[in-house]
């Protein structure tokens, strides 16, 4: 009947599976400092291109170069990089208190430590993040205390979540940090519309919102995106692309646009790329983001191309489905690097510093362990209490919850 | 009772500058069933307006409102089009407060028209109330009266937590006891369509016995209770009929009470029988009140299928079926 | 503490209410035969202009022109003529119908009968429409029985499904149209799905789905474009744009945004934007955008530019909300008049034979509602049984719904 | 049980080419639970594929493929993360033979891991299948072994319409009876972990009697038929305790010759209590076995609250309570 060809059905791949040699010749990296810098109040419209580029400050040399260079002072900088030098020793020992049975699950950063750290430097006490189990930098480089982190890792009889949150599914209110939802994505509209309210209120605090990459094929993500555009959301719409989802590359969620910062020229959203490697770049972004929010100039759609180093969760092995090497390949290298690197380059840093900091830092990460397990892990020392469970569902408990918790005996 | 529907927003807006109304054809029109009417003009259109068709976008965006400080009390067009939204509400809505432990919560309505009887089909005639019942961190409200619906709906708006607040369609504009074929009788020619002016609350949890009887308890909400009514008048059963009002938190003294009195008890909801909330109903009577029933606990429901169209009344669970059900509790 | 203004809520509004001069002066719209015609194969991202015109071919001397023009003979425009003229006395009947109390409830299609008639006609048989309940052409442009769409209506004896439908909620396979969900959007991912399988099963067949403009703020949507997008789906996405969601302009659904075409930009997806009341402009692209994804090209997004002239359903009254005159302001005209005047400007028409075909298209609706009626409205004569209810919820009846059937005494 | 699982889809790909499976991280890695594992290499990367994480994607699109013919069998990563799909399950999957009177099918199974024990936290652990059995059109399986689970599997794939299969994750790799002090015993050593090779089905709406008991029955499906069992061991109570295996349709039969034998019942499951799925079955013993009943039918769930991660074995239903039910319900 016909005389057409029959139909075959594309299913992406990644350029490379393990035994294969890791290749990111596909990843187009501009130099740096060539991107840019548009007006805050520049029309979405006509800075399209900044979504198929990647804003960057570091180049090569680690210099700072370019428009979107110069904000911060080497006092900010060497704060920026303990910062991230410390979830970097948090990552670690977390990591091993999970393997020692302390914990039952965990999530680190490794690699994509600049783009919440950095971030956080943009925003001003009052404006609320909705980040994903990814961001902790938010929370480091807040200011937020370690101890407490870690006790709601070990969901212990601290835990300011009294042990009901799965471990890194921190909240905490008056550090700007929403609680963070198990499920993905969901958060994603949820800011727009803390956003909206904000404005409603005529407030002048904004929100922030986050999402992997691979999150993004969630209906949360359109949501966000039609009612940011449409009400003019004071909102950031931070879209964190480490290249995976779990064992999923990419490829599965962007399909066939060039970039994830693509998806905002649909709703007339200002939408950028940025160097999620590059401290200075994300937080010059940040910053750029986040005035536009608050001079009621609209949303503004970030993607930070970053690589994530290390496995998914505890749960993954990433050796099964990318090559072991992948991460040694990336481009754009690794930010804790970048930024020492550049410290030493202004004359503001130095290696021996650099060694000093990192002992001073895994110090202070030990002793809030330290002080955490005092109040005990998953399975040893304190904990939280039966009854800790049955509180809460409700501001008042109903009945029936009354009934169930006699007839746990509690 | 969507006048006093709106009259209980209008109160409330007035009362407490975070409430904010939003939805879809809320705004400007005032909703397709006109509980908004006049809201965006008395107070503008940032706290009465349109949103996108996006049920989760209007239940994700108010959630993260309600986190900031305000109570929105937002409008899903049908309750059948809740369902792009049930993730928000049952793994957002309801669990902020418990897994933030207080920090967040969210004080916020969903207010859903529900239920069958105006040839509406599959996709507009739904009672999905059960699955709001089996989320813990939902309260579940279904109005059977102007009075009730404008008090509820001031408690439901009040609450510190997330409230879904189902309004049986069927009777916004009158009381109706399943008798389609007779001609409909207004609030108006009803004590309970006299709603009190300015701010009343009528409890969560409390639910309100509409007859007194002593010999078969009626367990029903929203439009089966005035079925309910009719079946007790129709059949001559001294029945007493309980209108729950609040599904969770349940009364359960007020049905314990009754049921300790009758020894027998008749569920009526619209919904699909199984794990309806009529089961929970039933394994719930029997399991407080077990030595003194005297007969099985029976459901009338909607049955196990799609709400048809044409079939409307052959689905609903009339006068006629309540009766006859109440006829055999007590022969048994 | 902050030198920010506050915040304002931005709530779009439309141009004019009632009482007010309708105005579409904002409406750009190109001249016709303007927009190029690309290559079959082009490449999205080298036609994104297209997502942000207008394809028309009739000009306003009711010529066609420009290279979308050319592509159907008298014979298939005086068919496609008569198509629109049946689609619009079919609702003209049944909305007297439903006001008589024959049915329940109808969905009119006035002013947007070009949209779903010209495309019925780039389909081949086995293509597959997932369709909205405001593209009925499609079945009568695809030859579908009258009488069977009727009796739908009225839920009658011969309800081809017994009554359990809504009216206009069709369903009819054997003429590529999938079963009408009353759940917006629902069926945008559905069609993607179907065009996936039948390139999972190396067929030829194409699928096509439908949204309305308000309806695209649904998540499904998304999830439309990132599947078709990543498995370069065999599908035409179809947005139809009729300004109107209920009371709801479609600056809500649209936010910033220029064109509900522009959503497709976003996801590397090709995007064209149609006169909608053009009935060779709608043919053509969609004849285009078929032939794309016949050729394993993948999805293209197609935007119908058009105006709701009707009420949203017989539960509707725009008057309310928008001035009773905006139709006659809409600036690209009636469909039916546009075809009409180009066919006698073809001289393959006249206004005689015009009238006479408005007449016979009038008896042939009227004797089929006659033969519908005979087989029962809503509330008279012959309709669907009680057992037809309890039929069908699965393949095989379960006791539980067996028992259900016993109780009710059928 | 993952093997027999995976082996259940490897048969039926191999039998039927119009079986597709899909889902987030199931193609090349083989899913997180690997239930995939090899598939995709068996079979090609357009019959076993990672999809987008968009729970509604996967199933909206898997509901087209079935109208088309195919028969997808897709996984959901875990049963909680089916909230943004529900709308396509409830009013698309399940409804479309109803609405289209049979011109388009959905022939498709919804695989997903459910259930607690692995500390896995509110969103790792929950038990949704009441929200699945209050929906018509859909079937519901729950499998207790490896035996039931590659022959319901095969069932569920082989069923002309939408099948929920929910996978209770903590039995995986070993049965468990609730102690989770006590070292697990892997199914190699147990008689239901012998699955057979190649085709076999284990038809749907069966339950099975996994111990023969005179004093009561006990209900259970999934995790909770070995706590069941460990506890009429551990407490002497002579209980029958009933695999449902399927929850829609249910083997009322086998319910009601059980209880009709014992007098007495009680149910378990790890969902929460009220609307659990639980309360249907409780209705329905009191419904069809009243005049049997001697105690009245008692559940065992998951508390009301959100499944908590540090609290996970006061909130699981262990033997320890599910005794002191079996215990209760003799004395009365
Ligand atoms: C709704 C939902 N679906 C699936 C999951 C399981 N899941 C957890 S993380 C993850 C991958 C997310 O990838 P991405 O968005 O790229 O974020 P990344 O982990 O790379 O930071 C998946 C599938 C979930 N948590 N929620
Ligand atoms: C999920 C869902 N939400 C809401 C509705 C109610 N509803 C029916 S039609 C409609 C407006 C749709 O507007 P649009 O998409 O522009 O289509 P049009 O009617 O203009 O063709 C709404 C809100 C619905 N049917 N389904
Ligand atoms: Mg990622
Ligand atoms: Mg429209």
């Amino acid at each position: 009947m016909s005389d057409y060809a029959p139909l075959v059905l594309t299913v992406p791949e990644p350029a490379v599976r393990p035994g294969g040699t890791p290749d990111f010749s596909n990843v187009k990296i501009p130099r740096a400092g060539t991107v840019a810098r548009p007006e805050i109040d520049a029309e979405p419209e006509s800075i399209r291109d900044l979504a198929f580029s990647i804003i960057r400050v570091l180049n090569r040399d680690a210099e700072a170069v370019g428009p979107w260079a110069g904000l911060l002072t080497d006092e900010e900088l060497r704060a920026g990089l303990r910062d991230m030098m410390t979830l970097r020793a948090f990552d670690a020992r977390m990591l091993i208190a999970q393997r020692q049975g302390k914990t039952s699950f965990y999530m680190q950063h490794m690699g994509e430590e600049a783009i919440s750290c950095a971030f956080r430097k943009a925003l001003e006490p009052g404006d609320m993040n909705f980040p994903t189990y990814r961001q902790a930098g938010l929370l480091i480089a807040g200011g937020y205390s370690l101890v407490d982190m870690m006790c709601q890792i070990f969901s212990n009889e601290k835990d300011p979540l009294k042990g009901r949150q799965l471990p890194v599914l921190y909240s905490a209110r008056d550090h700007g940090f929403f609680s963070l939802s198990g499920n993905l994505t969901t958060q994603f509209i949820q800011a727009v519309g803390w956003a909206m309210a904000s404005a409603i209120k005529n407030d002048t605090k904004i929100a922030a919102a986050w999402t992997g990459d691979g999150a993004t094929a969630e209906g949360d993500f359109h949501a966000a995106l039609v009612f940011a555009s449409t009400y003019k959301a004071p909102v950031v719409l931070n879209v964190v692309n480490n290249q995976w989802a779990i064992s999923t590359f990419q490829g599965i969620a962007k399909g066939g646009s060039g970039t994830f910062a693509a998806r905002g020229l649909g709703f007339g959203i200002a939408s950028l790329r940025v160097d999620g490697n590059d401290y200075l770049a994300v937080h010059a972004v940040a910053k750029w983001a986040a005035e536009r929010a608050r001079r009621n100039l609209g949303p503004t759609l970030v993607e930070y191309v970053t690589y994530r180093v290390g496995a998914h969760s505890t749960s993954d092995d990433p050796t099964a489905y990318r090559p072991k090497t992948e991460s040694d390949a990336w481009p754009l290298g690794d930010p804790v690097i970048r930024l020492k690197n550049h410290l030493i380059a202004r004359g503001a840093w130095s290696e021996e510093r650099h060694k000093q900091a990192e002992a001073e830092v895994m110090d202070t990460v030990i002793a809030a362990q330290k002080e955490a397990e005092s109040y005990g892990t998953l399975h040893a020392g304190g904990h939280p209490s039966m009854r800790d469970m049955f509180e809460g569902v409700y501001a008042e408990m109903p009945p029936h919850l009354r009934r169930q918790r006699q007839k746990a005996g509690v | 009772m969507i006048e006093a529907i709106r009259d209980a927003m209008d109160v409330m807006m007035a009362r407490d500058g975070d409430v904010v109304v939003f939805g879809e054809d809320v705004g400007f029109f005032g909703g397709v069933f006109r509980a908004t009417q006049g809201l965006q003009a008395k107070y503008g259109k940032t706290r009465c307006f349109d949103a996108p068709i996006s049920e989760l976008g209007i239940v994700g965006a108010a959630v993260g409102m309600a986190a900031y400080g305000l109570k929105p009390c937002i409008e899903i067009q049908f309750a059948d089009y809740m369902y792009p939204a049930y993730d928000q509400i049952v793994s957002e809505a309801a669990r902020l407060r418990y897994r933030s432990n207080g920090q967040f919560t969210c004080p916020m309505v969903i207010r859903m028209p529900a239920g069958g009887g105006i040839f509406g089909g599959q996709t507009h005639s739904q009672s999905p109330e059960a699955l709001f019942t089996h989320v813990c961190g939902l309260k579940t409200v279904v109005p059977s009266n102007p009075v009730d619906a404008k008090g509820l709906l001031i408690a439901a708006i009040e609450d510190p937590d997330p409230v879904i607040f189902l309004e049986p369609k069927r009777i916004y504009n009158g009381p109706f006891d399943g008798h389609h074929d007779r001609p409909v009788v207004p609030w108006s020619k009803h004590e309970l369509g006299e709603v009190p002016d300015g701010h009343y609350a009528v409890p969560l949890g409390k639910a309100a016995v509409r007859r007194t009887g002593a010999d078969v308890t009626v367990l029903a909400y929203g439009t089966m209770v005035h079925v309910a009514l009719a079946a007790a008048e129709e059949t001559g059963v001294d029945a007493e009929v309980i209108d729950l009002r609040t599904l969770v938190p349940l009364d359960l003294d007020a049905i314990t009470a009754s049921v300790g009195k009758t020894g027998r008890c008749v569920i009526v909801h619209e919904a699909t029988q199984t794990s309806g909330f009529g089961a929970e109903l039933s394994a719930l009577v029997q399991e407080t009140c077990f030595y003194h029933l005297e007969a099985p606990v029976a459901r009338v429901t909607g049955w196990d299928t799609p709400y048809p169209h044409a079939q409307e009344w052959d689905y609903f669970p009339g006068p006629a079926r309540v009766g006859r059900a109440l006829l055999e509790t007590m022969e048994q």
